[in-house]
């Protein structure tokens, strides 16, 4: 078994590298997984942590969180979608008129 | 593999304790119901049988909820999910009185020329011929109904969650629903579903830093339960890295939420940007939720890291006063004024939540009383002065931008003067319940050792002044806008504007019911 | 329980102002106005009455328990003597504006402003509790504010501003001082807000310096004492006449009220600490001031700047420590309501005439409009302290008793009283005599001042010329409240020099 | 230094001494009367005046007359109307003392005031403002009587700003005219300058004394520090200067001539002007204590009657000749005072004659100018004493006087001043004598140019005798001016000795060696006066001249100039820089701080660039903050 440190710190790369996606990709689709990217470090860290614990909470969370995100989803594709509709463009860059 | 199936093997059904939990259960309920009715119903009862549902339902919650907290009615509920306790009290009272008087708003159709202010269909592109289609056969989301409510049960559950994975599924629950009402605009459908847009994946991006943090905590406590942190964390002796980098992701999460810097900048756009009844609903009820959540995450469960913790409240509270204050002085469009202007509140929050007075004699405020008074003050006027904001119009729809509402006061006094009121009240000026909360939450983090950050704010409150004095002035100094008029609202806009006034004006005069009510609530258990 | 008189005083007024928001005529809406000011002066003379008679009319109820405020009223000499000139003064300024300006908002809108300012002011002059006086003190802004600008000049919306922002900052910074009170009080186990309790609690250090500085530069705004004195011509200029009677004769006159209430009241240490600041602040004041009316081409602002004078003089009177000049300070403040007042009205009768308040637009009225030109003088003469008004027996307590404690700042300070004499006369001068203009023969001739403008003018000048062959009563009235602040701050008079004279 | 025998203390009122306060009252309210009831009154509203000034006369008489019945040490008599204030340690009463120096005040003030009363209904018949005219000197009379009458100084200066106040109203009388406005204003403020030394010196003795009563602080006065003493002396001195036009306060009086000329008579000659040598020897007791300020007064003294006499040798304004001799004449009164106890009685016997004998002169003057419709200008006059006999011949009975003509009035009384400034110091003496010179010859000057020579009537004046009411008041004055001096003179220093403390010496009607040296300069001023304006045909214009004398005295002495530059000119400077400094700069300070935190806005809105990715990195940034903030605190 590896140190369970190293799962925490996969999570983290794996958190900032979604992260930045989020900063860096035009695209409403993209930055969109790069948040679930996010989500998911996040499950590697509760489940890192159940591990640690040797409890099931952690396992558990993972579980909520992911129907979470797949309801996010949902949603999150709706409007994207209404966006695309209106716009025929997903880049977030696009919908600026909001501003100041 | 046997340690990990045994629990699952030994797993009971879970309690509810139904009656403590019916204001919540109730609302849930509804919700699914309104789900339902959309269904069933033909178009032409639709609006009906929602408005029923929701206004009946929030009664009943209502009820409930008096029952309950005079029979003292409380504790660790749902298998330690939720905590009822005071606060829990004071603020479901609060969310239910200002989820059903943002409804009532949901229901004005009569300034619209009979349709509500949502989107006929919010699927059909703007401008396009599904869009006049539905416009012309006098469509409506009803669904925006169960959406609120929704939103409004898992508000309900953020605030009063004592487990962290609950306290993250309430987050979503209520998030979700405000995405979709964000875009749900009929009037300017491209900025409405920009907001949404962007309410969205920022959403979503601080909701990944809350998760984050979760797991830093659980990682280093073994458990999502909040008292359980706390006992953790007294007991640790060793490093304390993994519950700072908790602390710090938790607190992006609940702090975007609240609105505060330099996690704001959705605010602006997306209040812009949503219909003005949701703007409404939203700057109350979620500020309300997430500071609700704050207080419980960080009084509960993390208090013995008190020390690290207050310092850097004290900064992002300096920050959000003063850029809410200074962004608010050059808008020009009232909603992103009254943005801003929630960002400075925020500040003005966290100013008592750093102060966290919570060991008083009996009797005497704290933080946490403080701050529930603020946010009910806050939210009269909030409610208040968004619906007044859907009253003055030009011939597209709401007029937003500052200068037309040039001279409104010789169009309509009342709109002028109520909207004064509301306006005072923001800037805590004295007979209104903004300033007693103002005064109450000064004293709460002066009492807590706080006392400069009492002087900042009470600057930064004076250069505040300015801007809500600008509105008045703007209404009452200047010529009339052309183009410009009162729109003829029905009682579902009156309503919550008048009741709203009164409360504001009762507060301000005589407070003490309220107050007691908040003081008495007591602090939050573990 | 005896009837809340004080409670009931205060109210009358707001409630007057409240119904008066109603739909109802002209006509209807000014007879109601009038008839609850005159019910309000009949009920603070009432009080008056069994204040001397020696009756307790304290009220003392819990307001918000949590926070240790209470709804205390009570009142005291200089309480009742500010209480009286508002109820005197407020159905003055009603038949003065019995007609406001054309192209403003209604009469009714007028009357029920001054009725809830009324109201207002009454319950600040009577609070017995920080908090409380502090919730009425802001409070006044409000209706102030419109009836700035609602009814004021070109440049109403400006002035009207400009008075509030300068207000609410001082106002801003004195509730950072009214919460610290309590967390200071709260931490020595008295957590109150009652003025009596506080008086108990000790403000030491710095920090009672900060937070009775955070009171006084309230009032240092609210009294106008220079360099925070700017707001105050404009507001005037730029208001009616009956607007400003109110906000010079009767909502600055809190400032010097707080002074002596709250920071002598609470802050015996941190107040004689700042004293000798003070006192040359005020000596400033009083010059700077009439300076300022010397160089007024505006009768309003002339006005107004005769008031930073005056004010300085409360101020010196204040802070100089002795029974005869705090007596004279608070009877100034009574006095000086009153010939702010007739200046104010009477200008403001005259501008009626011109529809101009430039002193250049005048010239030579006193002869086709001598009862006009005579209010004028009487009134400037007031203004200027001439003995045999009021405003003289205040000004001269001041002054000799001042003297006896710092000679050389007062001998400053009275080359105010020189040039009294000059911007009152200058400005009488050039406005009143000289060959009669076409301009004045155009508007003044046979139009002196008509039967209700003299109902005005009749009383302030009655009550000047009273309390100034008969002042005795009024100064013991007032005198008490000195003299329990002496004693609460720990000075004494300084004694005759010479023994034996007597 | 003489030390004083105690001064009785007064006695209670009794009999007609509980009348005393009627002399005010009455004057007092029929003034009120009068202005209120308008024009209601105006048919009948200056006889009633005149009845209110002779009460006062009657009851001045009848109390005089008890006096001299009761014995010495009974005739001061205190009667206590009412607490006008206490505050404090400190009781200020409304109080009269009718002592043998107040009650010859009062006497003077209400005859003169009476006989000023009667000349003016006919020297006022056909102003329309007749009545208000009235109502002003019964305002006048009113005030000037409390001034004398009070027993403290508080009450004192009540009727000294009182008197001020009539001064005013009466000096701008004719309002129309911007030259009467502009006087007026100018003696109520150079007045004002005075009454800072009234109020700093009954501040002083307030903290000194504890009370600001004659009596009180009389007994003090020997044992005040004699710093304080002095202290309080110059301020009276400086309340008097304003009062009295003494150098440096001395402008306002020739401009306070555009009053209607019994105004002059009555105000600006007889009575007003000379309470400041009353405040003095009221305060002979604080004097005695300061010897330095007495010396400032026999200094001020001495300067103003050469400078009053100066300006009354090239003045063409018959009035304002008079108004220098005013001052030159006070200036002597002064001088007496300030000599000590030696000069009391002295500054008081001249002033009661030069009330006569001016008040005749202006009235004179007045009945000439009513004569001349109104002209003042003496080079427009000539030969009149052919068509005004009577007034002729009664402003000679002044003329005399004025100028010491053996026996008449100013004849004792100026030459006992000169002998007392001779055996007080030799140059202040030959001062007083000099002056004498002067007024001689000024006075023959004023002589020729009015009555004597060719004349000089402006085309269409016919110059006409006055009717009786003005001529009668002018025979009763002519006959005290001639009168009043040898009647007095034995008897007045006996009779003040109680109040001030004056030593009686022996005197006798045989000229002494400064008496002779007097006459010897007077006739040298008469003399040559003649040769210059008597012989020679006088110029109907003044001629251009570069004598710097003759235009220092036209100019009056640049005193105007010298206020201008000195105070006026500051001031509006100053007042300029006020109004400029508020608008400017505290404003423009509020202002900027208002356009900084709007220049803040407008920068802090570009932040806010409406792109999504853009807000996710202020967040993130937002997390590095949070970073650095809790490994701050971790660190502290």
């Amino acid at each position: 078994m590896m140190n369970p440190e190293n799962y925490l710190i996969l999570a983290a790369l794996l958190f900032a590298i979604g992260s930045v996606g989020v900063l860096t990709r035009r695209n409403a689709l993209v930055a969109f997984m790069c948040v679930e990217l996010m989500l998911n470090a996040c499950n590697l860290a509760l489940v890192a942590g159940s591990h640690i614990h040797g409890a099931l909470d952690g396992q558990v969370a993972a579980f909520f969180v992911m129907v979470v995100a797949a309801a996010e989803v949902v949603v999150g594709l709706a409007i994207i979608v209404m966006i695309y509709r209106t716009r025929r463009s997903t880049s977030v860059d696009d919908a600026n008129l909001l501003k100041l | 593999m046997s340690s990990i199936l045994m629990p699952v093997l030994e797993m009971a059904a879970p309690t509810l304790e139904w009656r403590a939990l019916a204001p919540v259960l109730l609302v849930f309920a509804a919700a699914c119901v309104g789900i339902l009715l959309e269904a069933v119903l033909p178009r032409a009862y639709r609006f009906l049988g929602q408005m029923t549902l929701v206004f009946a339902t929030a009664l009943v919650s209502i009820g409930f909820l008096v029952i309950n907290w005079r029979g003292q009615y409380g504790g660790r509920l749902a298998m330690g999910s939720i905590m009822l306790d005071g606060p829990t009290y004071f603020m479901w009272a609060s969310l239910l009185v200002f989820g059903t008087l943002a409804f009532m708003v949901f229901s004005e159709r009569q300034l619209n020329g009979g349709a509500t202010t949502f989107a006929a269909s919010a699927a059909s592109v703007p401008g396009s011929l599904d869009e006049a289609d539905a416009t012309a056969a006098r469509y409506e989301h009803t669904e925006v109904f169960p959406l609120g409510l929704f939103a409004l049960g898992g508000m309900m559950v953020f605030l009063a969650s004592s487990d962290l994975i609950v306290m993250f599924v309430a987050l979503e629950v209520f998030s979700l629903p405000l995405y979709l009402l964000s875009g749900m605009a009929r009037r300017r459908r491209l900025l409405s579903q920009e907001a949404a847009l962007k309410y969205f994946l920022l959403g979503a991006f601080s909701s990944g830093f809350f998760l984050f943090g979760i797991a830093m905590l659980y990682v280093f406590s073994g458990s999502l339960d909040l008292a359980a942190i706390h006992t953790a964390i007294e007991g640790n002796a060793g490093s304390n890295g993994l519950v700072m980098i908790g602390l710090a992701f938790i607190a992006i999460g609940l702090l975007f939420k609240v609105g505060v810097v330099p996690f704001h900048s959705w605010t602006p756009d997306v209040y812009m940007g949503a219909p003005t009844p949701v703007t409404g609903f939203m700057a109350i009820a979620t500020k309300l939720a997430a500071v609700g959540a704050t207080m419980r995450v960080f009084y509960v469960a993390l208090d013995g890291e008190r020390w690290s913790w207050q310092p850097l409240f004290a900064v992002l509270a300096v920050l959000t006063m003063v850029v809410g204050i200074i962004g608010a002085l050059t808008q020009s469009d009232i909603k992103r004024l009254l943005a801003y202007s929630s960002i400075a509140h925020a500040g003005f929050i966290l100013v008592a939540l750093v102060g966290a007075t919570q060991t008083v004699a009996a009797g005497e405020g704290t933080s946490a009383s403080a701050i529930m008074f603020y946010l009910a003050a806050y939210g009269f006027a909030t409610i208040g002065a968004f619906a007044l904001v859907t009253m003055v119009r030009n011939a597209a729809g709401e007029e937003n931008n500052i200068d037309g509402w040039s001279g409104v006061a010789a169009k309509n006094p009342w709109v002028a003067g109520l909207m004064s009121l509301f306006m005072l009240s923001f800037a805590g000026i004295p007979l209104t319940g903004g300033f007693i909360g103002k005064w109450a939450v000064f004293t709460a983090a002066w009492r807590g050792g706080y006392g400069w950050l009492v002087i900042v704010a009470v600057l930064a409150s004076l250069v505040a002044v300015y801007f809500y004095l600008r509105l008045i002035v703007v209404m009452f100094g200047r010529k009339e806008a052309k183009g410009v008029y009162v729109g003829n609202a029905s009682a579902w806009t009156w309503i919550p504007v008048v009741v709203g006034a009164v409360a504001t004006v009762w507060m301000g005069l005589v407070p003490d019911q309220v107050m007691q009510l908040a003081t008495f609530a007591g602090g939050f258990l573990r | 329980m005896t009837f809340p008189w004080l409670t009931f005083l205060g109210l009358l007024p707001l409630v007057g102002g409240v119904l008066l928001f109603l739909p109802m005529g002209r006509g209807a809406a000014r007879t109601l106005g009038l008839v609850f000011s005159g019910v309000t002066l009949a009920v603070a003379i009432a009080v008056t009455a069994l204040h001397v008679g020696g009756a307790d009319l304290a009220v003392q109820v819990p307001w918000i328990r949590a926070f240790g405020a209470w709804w205390a009223l009570d009142v005291d000499g200089m309480g009742l003597a500010m209480v009286l000139m508002t109820a005197v003064l407020t159905p003055i300024v009603l038949l003065a504006e019995w007609e406001p300006p054309a192209m403003r908002w209604s009469a009714q809108a007028f009357f029920a402003l001054v009725l809830i300012l009324e109201g207002l002011s009454l319950f600040v002059f009577m609070a017995n509790d920080v908090l409380l006086f502090y919730l009425f003190f802001e409070a006044t802004l409000i209706p102030t504010y419109f009836l700035i600008v609602g009814f004021g000049g070109v440049r109403r919306s400006y002035a009207a501003v400009k008075f509030l922002l300068f207000s609410l900052a001082g106002g801003l910074i004195m509730l950072a001082s009214v919460v610290g009170v309590y967390v200071v009080g709260a931490a020595q186990g008295v957590p109150s807000y009652l003025v009596s309790d506080l008086a108990a609690v000790r403000f030491d250090g710095d920090l009672g310096r900060w937070l009775m500085l955070g009171f006084l530069i309230a009032f240092v705004v609210k009294a106008p004492m220079v360099p925070l004195h700017t707001w105050l011509p404009d507001a005037a200029e730029h208001s009616t006449p009956g607007t400003a009677t109110l906000l010079v004769g009767v909502l600055d006159k809190i400032g010097t009220f707080g002074m002596i209430k709250l920071c002598l009241g609470l802050f015996p240490e941190a107040s004689l600490w700042i004293t000798p600041f003070m006192v040359w602040f005020a000596v400033i004041s009083i010059i700077w001031g009439a300076l300022g009316a010397i160089g007024s081409r505006n009768l309003m602002r002339l006005v107004a700047y005769t008031s930073v004078s005056h004010f300085g003089f409360m101020v010196l009177g204040i802070y100089a420590f002795t029974t005869a000049s705090m007596t004279g300070s608070i009877f100034y403040m009574l006095n000086h309501g009153f010939s702010t007042a007739a200046m104010f009205l009477v200008v403001g009768f005259m501008a009626k005439r011109t529809g101009s308040y430039d002193i250049a637009a005048y010239g030579g009225v006193q002869k086709v409009a001598p009862v006009l030109a005579g209010v004028l003088l009487v009134s400037g003469l007031a203004t200027l302290s001439l003995p045999g008004l009021a405003p003289f027996v205040s000004e001269f307590m001041v002054i000799a008793g001042t003297w006896t404690r710092y000679p050389v700042v007062t001998a400053v300070s009275i080359i105010g009283v020189v040039l009294a004499a000059v911007y009152i006369l200058r400005m009488y001068q050039r406005t009143m005599t000289g060959p009669v203009t076409d301009e004045t023969a155009a508007r003044f001739t046979g139009r002196d001042l008509t039967g209700i403008e003299k109902a005005v003018m009749v009383p302030i000048i009655g009550v000047l010329l009273v309390l100034g062959f008969y002042p005795q009563p009024a100064v013991q009235l007032v005198e008490p409240t000195a003299k329990a602040t002496l004693a609460y701050v720990g000075t004494t008079d300084p004694a005759p020099v010479v023994k034996g004279a007597k | 230094m003489i030390l004083l025998e105690t001064i009785a203390e007064p006695v209670a009122a009794t009999g007609m001494f509980t009348w005393a306060w009627t002399m005010i009252a009455v004057p007092a309210i029929v003034a009120g009367l009068l202005l209120l009831a308008g024009k209601l009154s105006d048919a009948w509203g200056h006889l009633v005046a005149t009845a209110a000034v002779f009460w006062s006369f009657a009851i001045a008489v009848c109390l005089f007359a008890e006096q001299l019945l009761a014995p010495a040490t009974e005739r001061a008599v205190a009667a206590p109307a009412y607490t006008w204030f206490s505050v404090g340690e400190w009781t200020f009463q409304v109080g009269l003392l009718v002592d043998q120096l107040s009650i010859l005040f009062a006497m003077l003030i209400t005859g003169v005031g009476g006989l000023i009363h009667v000349y003016s209904i006919g020297y006022m018949s056909h102003d329309p403002r007749r009545r208000r005219f009235f109502a002003y000197l019964n305002l006048f009379i009113a005030a000037m009587l409390l001034l004398v009458l009070a027993d403290n100084y508080l009450i004192l200066f009540v009727g000294w700003e009182g008197v001020g106040l009539a001064s005013y109203l009466l000096i701008s009388f004719w309002q129309h005219k911007p030259s009467a406005a502009a006087a007026g204003t100018k003696a109520f403020v150079m007045n004002r300058v005075g009454d800072l030394g009234m109020l700093m010196a009954i501040s002083t003795m307030l903290a000194m004394f504890g009370s600001s009563k004659f009596t009180e602080v009389n007994a003090g006065a020997a044992s005040t520090e004699p710093m304080w003493a002095t202290l309080i002396g110059l301020f009276l001195l400086l309340g008097a200067c304003g009062k009295s036009a003494q150098v440096p306060l001395q402008a306002w009086l020739l401009d306070a001539m555009e009053g209607p000329t019994p105004v002059s008579a009555l105000i600006h000659a007889a009575t007003m002007v000379t309470a400041g040598v009353y405040l003095v020897v009221r305060s002979h007791a604080l004097f005695e204590a300061a010897p330095t300020a007495q010396m400032a007064v026999i200094i001020v003294a001495t300067v103003t009657l050469l400078a009053g006499a100066w300006i009354g040798t090239s003045q063409d304004d018959i009035k304002k000749v008079l108004a220098g001799s005013t001052m030159s004449q006070i200036g002597y009164m002064m001088l007496a005072a300030g000599i000590g106890p030696a000069g009391y009685a002295f500054a008081i016997f001249h002033l009661l004659t030069h009330g006569f004998f001016k008040a005749n002169m202006f009235l004179g003057a007045g009945s000439v100018m009513h004569g001349m419709n109104d002209d003042v200008d003496m080079r427009h006059y000539g030969a009149l004493s052919k068509v005004m006999k009577v007034t002729f011949l009664t402003f000679a009975m002044g003329y005399l006087a004025i100028i010491g003509f053996p026996f008449f009035s100013g004849y004792f009384s100026k030459d006992h001043i000169i002998e007392a400034a001779f055996a007080d110091n030799t140059f202040i003496g030959v001062c007083a004598l000099i002056g004498a010179g002067i007024t001689a010859f000024y006075m023959t000057r004023l002589m020729l140019m009015t009555f004597f020579g060719e004349k000089r009537w402006q085309p269409g004046v016919h110059p006409h005798e006055s009717p009786k009411v003005m001529t009668i008041p002018l025979i009763i004055l002519a006959i005290l001016s001639v009168g009043a001096g040898i009647v007095l003179n034995f008897w007045i220093q006996e009779w003040l000795a109680p109040a001030v403390g004056n030593h009686p010496h022996e005197l006798s009607l045989v000229p002494t060696p400064v008496g002779w040296m007097t006459m010897a300069v007077v006739a040298l001023g008469v003399v040559a006066a003649w040769l210059v304006f008597g012989r020679s045909s006088i110029p109907v214009t003044a001629p251009a001249t570069n004598n710097p004398i003759t235009l220092a005295g036209r100019n009056v002495l640049f005193g105007d100039q010298v206020n201008d530059f000195l105070f006026v000119s500051p001031t509006t400077a100053l007042a300029t820089g006020i109004d400029t400094t508020d608008a400017r700069g505290i404003d423009r300070m509020v202002d900027g701080g208002a356009q900084a935190f709007g220049g803040l806005s407008t920068q802090m809105r570009r932040l806010q660039t409406g792109y999504a990715r853009s807000y996710a990195l202020t967040m993130v940034f937002g997390a590095l903050v949070v970073g650095a903030v809790l490994i701050l605190t971790q660190l502290g």
